[in-house]
């Protein structure tokens, strides 16, 4: 038996798949696809402190190998979250970590407080690079004070983990990873969406009502490598590697350039059983090329 | 909900670049209801993406009938599966038409491809009700009469019966029924459902529509598909979830 | 007849259709696909003072819809350039624009010193965005400062219009599009490539001798549309839409969005015709859709 | 240089996994020799997005001949074609062998696919020269011996000739040629060469090899494709202009 069990601080994974923020929901969709009980775990949409409503339509377009999105962080908010939706995601066993977007830093600290005592969730990603929000997303992840501030203030709040998801749109990610580690953040998620649009020529009228999008999907999937693999040399934190995932392969592939966990979301959309399918045959790799853990992957590439 | 492959069973066109797939798949047929939709992976690989959303057509048995006009990349390459090939399908989605509902009368109403939807209907209703079909299309090309009866015709250039638009001539002969009997099940353009709605409003006819928003999964986990809910101003639906069949007076279209 | 011209500064193109630096070498290998004579000019591979010899292979991976390169900057050097390659480029009636890398400030200068003698050149492209030279490439594209020096110093030297093409790896690219604007640039070339990689889960080895390389092709057309889009929306200054590009629609998206030209890069090496052949395509649409001048789409957005 | 649509005239499996196309394109076939290669576009579309180069292994009259096996998504597509229908084809590329030298024997050296330019060289030598062809493969599955002759065969595990590696096998041979009047041409992968090289050096014995390398274009505009000169060490050649075929003492392998 091969252990797929990964690690990031205290929380042990058991393996290394988790659901992107955004691309599952509150997971009872994907449930009727995906066992979750056999994956790591799963990472809601993106929670505000109040309901948001989101962009209007069109919110998503596809575009070579890939896909443009501006939902606006639709959601239905921390409290209705508690209420309604962690009670369903208790019948499984498996880590359940909560993505928060805000405009604030004081937001930030108020989603999290309201849900830091529930048992359920094992840990928090902060979402400081959603593109697509006016009112602040951006600002954030192109801040490095900013980080530094919302990661100091989340974790003065609760005692779980705090993961920083990351924005890609940066010219130097490891910058933004080196101060999520000294402003004591537990990992980093890379990457978020590109930052990409795309317009109707007939028309001439954006092919998204927010002009605007995130970029994901196969396409993305060389850049999000580079930035796990630049974080990976020059920052000393878990990195959990997102962006184009569509098979077991890519899972390895972010793991040896650093990854220490990885994430799937577009892919959900197009096989919402993906994940499941992917752990036998990350099982099989490690039978064949004669690894026991795959934690021994995780930044084991060869420069 | 399944993800299946499904066999191209026979492949017809039925018109310039409208085709009509039969397709085997026990697992979808024996289960999807008329209004409700699969989305189908139109290649394996990354190209195109994301799957394509169509509505069942039609069910015999094992085997379900999806009608489709090439639009861009991903309906040519379904357009090009052979028989005896798998198309890789998720279904069924979606809430179809109410079939519980006591009118008398079902008049179906479809702009352009919009009457894909309308032959399994009319199969289900066939027993139960009168039906009468109202289709319009840009040209006769684009009228579609796979499966319907009692057919009423409109085109915008007239070659082919009404020349106008398909509402007009429904309400050109909307006084032949009894309206408190009647209701209306609609597919098509948006601006068509929106005349429509308006026109049902005012008559105080039932109705439902089907509704169209490009989709990314098809089944509620990415948020892509809003419409905006005529109950709740914060609210919006998801027309692959909640719909794609709405009560008109649930949706601002 | 449609007119199809475009103008940056006072240099008039035949057509908004150029081939992008690096893409086609010096033009000899594309003119036996490509009547040069018909398109707007061609961009030389970036020159540097002395000849190099780039990197060992392997220098390209295909990714999804798109490809890394990791060339490191082969080329002949500006003398052998002046000297044998000019000559041949002479033929043609097209706008030879000089694309010229550098190390520091002043091998920028001498290059531009060195050729702005020569007739044939009808302008200089400053790549201060190339991330495979460790010794400055990727540091210019990504610092204001380096920026507006080059643009100044080289403009300096020089009478003929001074493109700079700018680095997508940043977090706002609209800065330096100002930047070059405020040192006198004439005009600004967006995108070049964006950083990526791939690895070899077999080998656990990059699949570039050089690790990370550039990213090219329709995966990065969002991205690219975007950051143009950027441009367009807070400097005034001529843009040249780089990136993705593969259709006569391409070429549309990005005038739509704001850019003057465009140039093709990826797409010459699986049509080298296509440059040709989107000509009449585009002609064709201002037909259908009215316009006399193409030009009147540049930045023709609605939003 | 020619871009055109080559039609499939057939296809074969010639063991698993290893096809062999006969398309139909004059431009092509009339201008190629052997040891050139053509570049194809897999699918019309981004994916996969770049071309694939093959070496010709043999024309007749209009029609030339492809021998490859699939690897990966690419010729996993090719090998779908079906007969009558187009690939889009860029050629002829490189430099093939040089078919003007005045050695009375060529030695044919292949190395599993790299058996596939020599179909061509055959007929085109066969008037010429006495041809000796030594082919290695993992198995016998790996041994294609299509329009070659007097063939010697190795295999790594025994399972068809000599059981060891095809530059092993020459060693053994090689003393039953006159070496004063023999030529070596060979094709396979980078080891092997590496290994023929050193040999023929050693021997005295002429020698071309065909290299390959990953390719962007094929045709000298990416510079994607470098090979280390051996008598400038400042200086890269391109596979696919400068070769792909190069007199071993040319390169470093
Ligand atoms: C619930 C539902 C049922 C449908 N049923 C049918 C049917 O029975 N027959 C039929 O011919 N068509 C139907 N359509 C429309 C069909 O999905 C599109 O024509 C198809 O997705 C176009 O894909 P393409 O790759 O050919 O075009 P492309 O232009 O390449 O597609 C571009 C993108 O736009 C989206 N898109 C394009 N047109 C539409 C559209 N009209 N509606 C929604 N998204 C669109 C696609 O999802 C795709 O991501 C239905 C759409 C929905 C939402
Ligand atoms: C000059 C030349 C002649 C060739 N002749 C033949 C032939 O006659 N028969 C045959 O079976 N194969 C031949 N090959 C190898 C053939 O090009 C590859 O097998 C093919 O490109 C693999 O593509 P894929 O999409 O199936 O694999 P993928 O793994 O999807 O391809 C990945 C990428 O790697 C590159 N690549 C993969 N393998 C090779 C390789 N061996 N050499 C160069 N690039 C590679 C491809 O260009 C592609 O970009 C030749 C290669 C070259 C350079
Ligand atoms: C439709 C959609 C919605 C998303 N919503 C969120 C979100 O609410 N919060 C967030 O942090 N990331 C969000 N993301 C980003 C994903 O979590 C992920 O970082 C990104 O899609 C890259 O991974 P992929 O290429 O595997 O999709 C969203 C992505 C998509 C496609
Ligand atoms: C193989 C290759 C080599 C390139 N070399 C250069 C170069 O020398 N100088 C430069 O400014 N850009 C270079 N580029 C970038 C292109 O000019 C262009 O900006 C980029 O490829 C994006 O356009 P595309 O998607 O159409 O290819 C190169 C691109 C490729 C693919
Ligand atoms: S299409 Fe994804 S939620 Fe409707
Ligand atoms: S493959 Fe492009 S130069 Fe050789």
């Amino acid at each position: 038996m091969k252990n797929l069990s990964v690690k990031i601080g205290d929380l042990v994974f058991r393996n290394p798949i988790l659901l992107a923020s955004g691309t599952v929901g509150y997971g009872n969709e994907i449930s009727e696809f995906t066992d979750l009980n056999k994956i790591g775990g799963i990472v809601t949409k993106s929670l505000s402190l109040k309901p948001r409503k989101g962009n209007p339509p069109p919110r998503v377009v596809e575009t070579a190998s890939g896909m443009l999105n501006a939902i606006g962080l639709a959601n239905v908010g921390v409290e209705e979250f508690a209420k309604n939706k962690i009670p369903y995601l208790k019948k499984y066993d498996t880590h359940l970590i909560c993505n928060i977007a805000a405009s604030s830093v004081e937001e930030y600290v108020e989603c999290t407080k309201i849900l830091t005592g529930e048992e359920k969730i094992s840990a928090f990603e902060i979402n400081v690079s959603c593109p697509n929000v006016k009112d602040g997303g951006l600002e954030f992840g192109n801040n490095l004070s900013a980080v530094a501030k919302i990661t100091e203030s989340v974790k003065a709040v609760t005692n779980k983990p705090i993961i920083i998801k990351l924005s890609p749109n940066v010219a130097k990610i490891s910058e933004f990873a080196k101060v999520v580690k000294d402003s004591g953040g537990d990992a980093v998620s890379a990457i978020n969406t590109l930052v990409g649009t795309a317009f109707n020529i007939r028309t001439r009228k954006p092919k998204l009502f927010n002009v605007r999008g995130g970029l994901s999907g196969p396409a993305i999937k060389p850049v999000a490598l580079a930035k796990v693999l630049e974080i990976r040399s020059k920052v000393d934190i878990p990195i959990i590697g997102i962006g184009g995932i569509t098979s077991w392969q890519d899972v390895i592939e972010f793991m040896i350039v650093g990854a220490t966990a990885v994430q799937l979301g577009t892919i959900n959309f197009i096989n919402p059983k993906a994940s499941e399918l992917m752990i036998k045959e990350l099982e099989q790799f490690l039978i064949e090329e004669n690894f026991n853990n795959i934690s021994e992957l995780i930044g084991s590439y060869i420069i | 909900m399944f993800i299946t492959d499904a066999i191209v069973e026979n492949k017809t066109e039925l018109e310039n670049q409208i085709f009509l797939l039969k397709l085997y798949s026990p697992e979808i047929s024996r289960n999807i209801k008329p209004g409700q939709f699969i989305n189908i992976r139109a290649s394996e690989n990354n190209f195109p993406l994301l799957r394509r959303p169509f509505s069942v057509c039609d069910v015999e048995g094992d085997y379900f009938f999806v009608m489709f006009k090439i639009y861009g990349e991903g309906t040519l390459y379904i357009s090009r599966k052979q028989n005896g090939e798998k198309i890789n399908v998720l279904g069924p989605l979606g809430n179809g038409f109410n079939l519980n509902d006591n009118s008398k009368t079902a008049l179906l109403v479809a702009g352009g491809m919009g009457s894909a939807p309308f032959s399994f209907l009319t199969k289900i209703f066939s027993d139960k009700k009168e039906i009468h079909t109202f289709i319009g299309g840009r040209s006769s090309h684009d009228v579609i009469q796979y499966g319907l009866k009692n057919i009423y015709i409109s085109t915008d250039d007239g070659s082919l019966g009404f020349k106008g638009n398909v509402i007009e001539l429904l309400k050109n002969k909307i006084n032949n029924f009894d309206k408190s009997e009647l209701k209306i099940f609609a597919c098509g353009p948006t601006p068509m459902l929106k005349a429509l709605k308006e026109f049902a409003l005012n008559e105080k006819i039932e109705c439902e529509v089907s509704t169209e928003c490009g989709m990314a999964c098809g089944f509620g986990i990415c948020q892509g598909c809003p419409i905006q809910s005529a109950n709740d101003e914060n609210k919006f639906l998801l027309v692959c979830k909640d719909g794609p069949v709405f009560n008109v007076k649930d949706i601002i279209i």
